[in-house]
């Protein structure tokens, strides 16, 4: 690591732009990721008929959260205090090294498809743990769903961004943007129709959000991610929370630029920066904001019906990859 | 509609005092006879004159109604328990042998119903010389679930503080992995000690207590303490109090079936039927406060009286039923919702006929039980007939309910139209004493209120049996085939009142 | 050097048996671990001479073996399985001293480990079909004393033992019968003249060899259907010989598979390989779906061995079949990755039996259902159970990662070959490797999570304490291994890829660009661990001072120790959390038509209504399908030879021993 | 403000009024104010009802399970004053007797504009 730094150094004198683009990604999915969870609750509260909370809400919950008491319960291991630091830091570095704002390789081969899936099961199995860790029926419980709905939507993540590795040539997640940039074609191609099917599927059950998990429940049986979450409380929980909603943020932001790459800051510059940040706003903010729209119109589905929608979205992506072999 | 319409008499109840071993026959005669116990209630005489326990048996139509009654021995109060014949009696009994102390001889599962483990064992509230309630034991023994044993089978314990607006209660599920293998429900933890506030009030002041038994039921057991108190009194109430007191229970039943629908909805995650329901809810509040001068309802129905500021409009009520309909159509059209409503949490006929629920559980497992119909206080007219479905699942309680809330608004609109006044009442109650027996169809199911006066017109005793009572054993025989994730949407579906199963 | 290296090592491990065999109780214990050790570093010093330097030694000797001599060789290939078991070998030695301390093993237990440990270093030095199949004779039979030593008397034990006796009987007599029809027309059983005149064997007979030996080889591997034994006899075998077993026997059937496909048979067809390619399928997921609804620590890990040997013979499969298809260098890639991926199997499924071992050493049960917070009790074991785990899991910054990734990425690049069967495999392998992902984290969450930490759930687990130093160094020693081949793997992978050279005919070599990190020399694909986990360890320090630093008043700085939140009611009990076989239980419902899980629920009321109940059990068992398909009726109607079979081993060793020698006195005699 | 509802022995006639609070009319929700699944996500407790001797315990659990800062509002008479309920033999007290009580709502039960109003005061919006 120390000699790859070192080579860095050397051979790249942008290596202080790169550090600070990577940062302004983590800090982006980092306030992003709340503003369009704040988003999407307020199109529910409109839906039904309410102002709701406003779409800073979450941002002010987090400042207020990490100025609360830590709670552990008495049982648990250093593990429950690892868990949302692993989970928040996971996502970061995820944030850090997947072409968000800029499409320019942040960190040298670092954005690979199979890192980014695995980074992401990092965070899905510290917070398993996490859950585990305090002995609850719940914790447990809901360690149970998160894993088994995991094991089902991992593969189709990893096997729906496939399609597009294989269209590029290159499972570098910077080389598949650019490839998309210089193909605007592809865009209507039938495997990436499959394969943003497939991942539409994934991103909805990795944010545990209807019909796969729903987040606004108050009824500990029927939860999946909250499940795991109810013993943490103050720092804790807004780490947890953070975490959450920076990998929404991210796959969100991955979602957009896989599949409609402009605006992406391709050139580098300041104001291409800028442009990216704010083409990568506008992107996710209308992803978020037409997930929340099917999210009003549908309910939760029977927790047994989950494996078999992940299925479907994984079969979506076997035919994608498929198409997209057949079709070279 | 004529003016030679009449009110609805006093209802016939013959007396009978048994021995403890004519019980057992007597209240067999009866069971085969197509009668269900309504009610045990356990009394304490005082002044060495020791403890009574009165059986009500009831059935309908034609209204009939039997009491049982049998002394007991001072020194040992016991009855023989008839839990073998009639599963409600089991229940019933280990009431008695908590609060009264009264043993139930040869009951097959006789561990404690009301008492929880913290409360002193020889310590019986409802006796005449309980006293001041003695201190808690702390750190006393858990409540002997009977576990499921087996090699990876682990409990969920929920509560008794819920999440989300539930009451509290406990439930324990034993479980392997999503599949439910038993659930046990421990409840009384809001019990308050009520019937024991009734004693010593004027029958004019039971009401109010009446009206806080269950929060959201305050007009039917507000009216089911009046009959019964009228039934003591030997008053006959005019024809539009009768009249007036039905509206004011079927908009109770209307509010509350609403509010369930759109519960139901947002158990399954659909929030924009539960919004709408609940926005539909608040009309029906805002109506209810307008007609009775409180959004619960309050204060409408006392004894020998009704009282209401206005009636229900037609408007009004073809806007709610309006709405009712886009409800139920905004669920129905959902094919998620649908998927997780069919099937859920089935109530097999025969298991709801032994447990011996009621209300829209019971109607909803295709059992037939009205009070409406079985034991009328009032003239409901030709055309209402039970609401019944045969699957037993939640899509049928679901079903039961929307069906009763759109023929409610049809019978509020016709018995409004049939009252002539908006204020009727008999004027003075009489000083007399007596027992009193009073049963109406609430919005959960049948309920039951049983009281004694003395010759100044003060409560010496008031049972009450909330339909709740009789109805939750079953949610756990309906859990059979349920996974852990569909139980608050089974429970939901129950809606069993907390408040008033625990008193 | 590396000829005497190998050959000290080879004698350390004969004199620890010997030792084992003689000395006092105290003593041998010692005596032989030591000796074992010093084998084991033999051994690799060895190996590791003949990896480094790319040069083969080879020796004949006649005077060892009557009528045929021995032959010995070491090539790369056969040092890279030389040097895991080594490594295996070397922590095992370490951490049997403390697994003997408490109950000191009988002499012959002590013995059959060296022993067992010497045939493992034996076979991929073979170099003659005599020497092979008595060296692959030596280790079936030392293994299966090894397994039956402790515990023989135990009903499941001599269950195990049967099924192994009679899987591995069954594949040496396949892999016998293959080499012998290999030696009789190639005119001469050394492998390098067989290597010499593959070129004269007809088409027929190298497929009709390669699929009796892929037999053999692949039950040993423990490849579906063939893998039936594996769960059976890993749970039974005392942890330090199930950690040789999955962490260097299984090794040794793709060793085979490699040496005859690949050196003797030249490559051979493509249909071979993707054969191969299908069983790695097939044994990937249904072993990580068992692994993921087990509830024994053992009988997981065997399952999960079944997974990762899978995986290897997906990666061996398509490295083949790329191989036959002209595209060499790609092929080089991807048996390099299939390689590295043994050798993270071999140190973290090492380090997670010895873990086994110790949670059973601990709490007296490896039953996940009775275990828990052991991660207080025994933090060293968790800690290094825990490296294991997440390793096998795929987690960035530890080695399966980096063997994972380059499996992928080697599969990814082949998608541009022209086979349409071959792309099929590909894709094939590719979606496995991505489903097997997520069932092992669940599996391996389930054993973490359950097993260690929330609160004991027996009499056993609350009374655990931590294991001895010995067998912390040994866990210790495979778990650092895990850890620095996950953020250098570069730092192996040219060593790795001479092996890769020596096992593919044409020897595509330079897969990969030097470094420290993974970076492919064909494309542009490469990942840095060391950079990510520098980027992880950064993004934590900064989450974490941010959290500490924020504005607070002094009271609520640390945070509180409080009874886990329960509803509002007082008693938290073990029973209220979740079991091992209820976390498997969602993933066995959605997969119940592979898994078929068997459900009783027993329940009895009182006379006078149901609804009274005064006793309720239950109970679940997930058989093996392919066993119970397959292999029941199969023995059914061999119920004649059954009968046979159960007389001939019925736990006695004598039996056995007799047995094993009859078979390579019948060995020697076909082959002279 | 994040509020853990704790029913200590209400006649659940509160609850309805809670419910209507936060239902599209009243939308307590847009000043910020939401009820949660865990007292441990909690920032005060809605206690509501007279504190039954059942409910004594769990109610001083969910309490102390709550992180600091945190406060108590206690909805309706029952839990103000212990309303028509005070001195039944299963009663314990009203909320005060067996927690401290920040904020009080009166009201049998109190309306849901008066419910939205005492936790605007709390989050001060």
């Amino acid at each position: 690591m120390i000699g790859t730094l070192a080579t860095l150094v050397a051979t790249s004198p942008g290596l202080l732009a790169r550090v600070g683009a990577s940062a302004l990604q983590v800090v982006a999915v980092c306030v992003g990721g709340p503003l369009l969870l704040g988003l999407m609750g307020k199109i529910r509260s409109r839906a039904e008929g309410r102002v709701g909370p406003p779409i800073t809400q979450g941002l002010l919950d987090l400042r207020k959260l990490v100025r609360k008491e830590a709670i552990r319960a008495e049982h648990t291991s250093a593990v429950a205090a690892l868990a949302p630091l692993v989970l928040v830091s996971s996502a970061a570095l995820c944030a850090a090294i997947t072409p968000l704002v800029t499409a320019r390789p942040v960190i040298a081969g670092g954005a690979d498809v199979f890192a980014v899936v695995y980074l992401l099961l990092m965070g899905s199995v510290a917070l398993a743990l996490g859950g585990l860790d305090a002995g609850t029926a719940f914790g447990g419980m809901g360690s149970s769903r998160a894993m088994t709905v995991g094991a089902i939507s991992e593969p189709a993540l990893l096997v729906a961004v496939l399609a597009l590795a294989i269209q590029a040539h290159t499972s570098n997640l910077p080389g598949i943007v650019n490839a998309s940039l210089s193909h605007p074609e592809w865009l209507a191609s039938p495997q990436r129709l499959l394969a943003l099917a497939a991942l539409v599927v994934v991103v909805i059950a990795e944010t545990g959000r209807i019909p796969v998990d729903n987040p606004s429940t108050h009824l500990e049986l029927t939860m999946i991610h909250e499940a795991m979450i109810l013993e943490y409380a103050g720092p804790d929980l807004a780490l947890v929370t953070v975490g959450e909603a920076m990998r929404l943020g991210l796959l969100l932001g991955l979602v957009a630029n896989l599949f409609f790459p402009w605006g992406i800051d391709a050139s580098g510059g300041g104001l291409a920066m800028l442009v990216g940040l704010v083409a990568l706003g506008a992107k996710t903010a209308a992803i978020a904001a037409s997930v929340a729209l099917v999210e009003v119109s549908t309910a939760k589905l029977r927790l047994f019906r989950v494996p078999e929608l992940l299925a479907g979205g994984f079969v979506l992506a076997a035919v994608a990859v498929t198409t997209g072999l057949v079709a070279r | 509609m004529t003016l030679r319409e009449r009110a609805v008499p006093l209802p016939v109840r013959t007396c009978e005092l048994v021995t403890a071993s004519e019980l057992e026959a007597r209240a067999r005669a009866l069971l085969d006879a197509g009668f269900r116990l309504a009610m045990v209630a356990g009394h304490d005489d005082g002044h060495g004159d020791g403890l009574r326990a009165v059986y009500v048996f009831c059935a309908g139509p034609p209204d009939r109604r039997v009491e049982l009654q049998i002394r007991l021995d001072p020194n040992r109060p016991a009855v023989p328990s008839l839990a073998a014949w009639s599963f409600p009696a089991s229940r019933f009994e280990r009431e008695l042998a908590d609060l009264f102390g009264i043993e139930p001889l040869g009951h097959p599962f006789p561990r404690p119903l009301v008492r929880h483990q913290h409360w002193p064992r020889d310590w019986f509230p409802m006796r005449r010389d309980a006293g001041a309630s003695p201190p808690l034991r702390v750190g006393a023994e858990p409540f002997p679930f009977v576990a499921v044993e087996g090699p990876g089978v682990y409990e969920i314990p929920v509560g008794p503080v819920h999440a989300g607006l539930i009451e509290p209660g406990h439930f324990r599920f034993f479980v392997v992995g999503e599949t439910i293998l038993k659930m046990k429900a421990r409840l009384w933890f809001v019990h308050r000690g009520v019937e024991k506030l009734f004693e010593g009030r004027p029958v004019s002041d039971g009401v109010v207590l009446a009206e806080r038994i269950s929060g959201d039921t305050a007009a039917a057991h507000a009216l089911a303490y009046c009959l019964a108190v009228e039934d003591a009194l030997k008053i006959e109430v005019p024809r539009d109090v009768q009249l007036l007191r039905a509206v004011v229970v079927e908009l109770e039943r209307v509010t509350n079936h609403v509010a369930d629908l759109g519960a139901l909805c947002n158990d399954v995650g659909f929030g924009v039927a539960q919004a709408y329901a609940l926005t539909l809810r608040e009309t029906l509040l805002r109506l209810a406060g307008e007609v009775t001068g409180h959004r619960l309802l309050r204060g409408a129905i006392r004894p020998g009286a009704a009282t209401l500021r206005r009636v229900p409009t037609g408007a009004e009520l073809a806007d709610v039923a309006a709405r009712v309909e886009r409800l139920v159509d905004l669920a129905t059209s959902n094919a998620v919702v649908m998927d997780r409503f069919k099937g859920t949490a089935v109530l097999p006929r025969p298991d709801a006929e032994a447990i011996g629920v009621l209300g829209v559980v019971a109607r909803a497992s295709g059992v037939a039980v009205d009070a409406r119909i079985a034991h009328p206080f009032c003239d409901f007219g030709a055309d209402l007939v039970p609401v019944v479905e045969a699957s037993g699942d939640v899509l049928a309680r679901f079903s039961v309910r929307a069906r009763e809330a759109a023929a409610s608004l049809r019978l509020v609109e016709a018995l409004a139209g049939r009252a002539r006044s908006l204020e009727a009442s008999v004027g003075g109650l009489p000083q007399r004493g007596g027992s009193g027996l009073g049963m109406v169809e609430g919005w959960r199911g049948t309920i039951v209120h049983r009281v004694e006066v003395d010759a100044d017109g003060h409560l010496t005793r008031a049972k009450v049996v909330d339909p709740s009572f009789l109805t939750w054993p079953a949610l756990s025989v309906a859990l059979g085939d349920t996974i852990v994730p569909d139980f608050p949407l089974a429970n939901k579906s129950f809606n069993l009142s907390y408040a008033g199963n625990d008193l | 050097m590396s000829t005497a290296a190998y050959f000290i090592g080879l004698g350390a491990a004969s004199a620890a048996a010997l030792l084992g065999a003689v000395l006092p109780a105290r003593r041998r214990l010692l005596a032989a671990a030591v000796l074992s050790a010093a084998a084991c570093l033999a051994a690799l010093v060895g190996a590791g001479d003949v990896l480094v330097s790319g040069h083969a030694f080879s020796v004949h000797t006649a005077q060892v073996l009557p009528l045929t001599g021995v032959d010995l060789s070491l090539d790369p290939l056969g040092a890279l399985f030389v040097a895991a078991t080594a490594v295996v070998g070397l922590a095992v030695s370490c951490y049997s001293v403390g697994y003997g301390v408490h109950a000191t093993p009988s002499r012959i237990a002590t013995a059959t480990l060296p022993a067992f440990l010497a045939t493992l270093l034996l076979v991929p030095a073979a170099a003659s079909v005599a020497t092979f199949m008595v060296a692959w004779e030596l280790m079936a039979l030392t293994s299966l004393l090894a397994l039956l030593t402790d515990h023989r008397r135990r009903r499941e034990t001599r269950d195990a033992a049967q099924w192994y006796a009679a899987m591995t009987h069954i594949g040496a007599a396949a892999i016998l019968l293959g080499l012998v029809l290999l030696a009789a027309h190639a005119g001469g059983q050394s492998f390098a003249a067989i290597a010499a005149h593959r070129r004269q064997l007809s088409l027929p007979l190298t497929s009709v060899v390669f699929v009796l030996t892929l037999f053999g080889f692949a039950s040993k591997a423990g490849a579906v259907p063939l893998h039936v034994w594996l769960p059976r006899a890993h749970p039974e075998a005392p942890s330090p010989v199930s950690a040789l077993m999955s962490g260097a026997m299984v090794n040794l059937g793709v060793y085979g598979i490699l040496r005859v496909g690949e050196d003797l048979l030249g490559g051979g067809e493509m249909w071979w390989w993707l054969v191969v390619a299908a069983l790695g399928v097939v044994s990937a997921v249904f072993g990580a779906l068992h692994a993921a609804a087990s509830t024994d620590t053992k009988r997981l890990l065997a399952y999960s061995t079944v997974d990762n040997v899978g995986l290897v013979l997906i990666g061996v499969g398509a490295a083949g079949a790329l191989a036959a298809g002209g595209q060499q260098a790609l092929a080089g890639l991807v048996l390099l990755a299939a390689l590295f991926h043994l050798v993270n199997h071999a140190l973290f499924k090492g380090c997670l039996f010895l873990g086994a071992g110790a949670l059973q050493h601990a709490a007296g049960t490896r039953d996940l259902d009775r275990l828990g917070g052991l991660a207080r009790k025994m933090p060293a074991t968790a800690i290094f159970f825990g490296a294991g785990a997440l390793s096998i899991s795929a987690l960035p910054g530890l080695n399966g990662f980096a063997s994972e990734w380059l499996l992928f990425e080697g599969l990814l690049q082949g998608f541009a070959s022209r086979s349409a069967v071959t792309v099929a495999a590909l894709l094939a392998g590719v979606a496995t490797l991505a489903i097997t992902g997520g069932l092992t984290a669940t599996a391996f969450v389930k054993a973490l999570g359950v097993g260690f930490l929330g609160q004991p759930r027996s009499e056993g687990a609350g009374a655990a304490r931590e294991v001895g130093p010995s067998m912390l160094i040994g866990m210790g020693f495979l778990a650092g291994g895990c850890v620095v081949l996950g953020i250098v793997p570069g730092v192996v992978l040219p060593v790795i890829d001479r092996a890769t050279t020596a096992g593919l005919v044409a020897g595509a070599s330079r897969a990969i660009r030097p470094g420290l990190g993974l970076a492919l020399a064909s494309v542009h694909s490469e990942i840095d661990p060391g950079l990510l986990v520098g980027g992880l360890l950064v993004a934590l320090v900064v989450a974490w001072g941010a959290v500490r630093l924020a504005p607070r008043s002094a009271e609520l700085r640390s945070p509180r120790r409080a009874a886990a939140w329960g509803c509002g009611r007082d008693l938290q009990t073990a029973r209220m959390e979740i079991t091992a076989t209820s976390f498997a239980e969602p993933l066995q419902r959605v997969f119940a038509d592979v898994l078929r899980p068997d459900h009783d629920l027993e329940v009895t009321h009182t006379a006078e209504s149901r609804y009274f109940p005064e006793a309720i059990t239950f109970h679940q068992r997930v058989d093996d399908a392919v066993e119970r398909v397959v292999y029941r009726p199969v023995m059914a109607a061999v119920a004649w030879w059954g009968h046979l079979a159960r007389r001939v081993p019925n736990g006695s060793v004598h039996r056995y021993l007799a047995f094993g020698f009859a078979t390579l006195v019948l060995v020697l005699v076909v082959l002279a | 403000m994040q509020l853990r509802h704790v029913d200590a022995g209400s006649c659940n006639g509160c609850e309805i009024e809670i419910a209507q609070a936060f239902a599209p009319v009243c939308d307590a929700g847009r000043f910020g104010a939401r009820l949660v699944a865990s007292p441990r996500h909690a920032d005060g407790l809605l206690v509501t009802g007279v504190v039954t001797k059942n409910m004594a315990v769990p109610l001083q659990m969910t309490f102390e399970a709550t992180p600091r800062p945190r406060v108590v509002v206690a909805c309706g008479d029952c839990a103000v004053n212990g309303g028509l309920f005070a001195g039944a033999y299963g009663v314990a007290g009203s909320v005060h007797d067996v927690v401290p009580v920040d904020v009080e709502i009166p009201g049998c039960p109190p309306e849901p504009s008066e419910i939205t109003e005492a936790l605007r005061r709390l989050t001060g919006r």
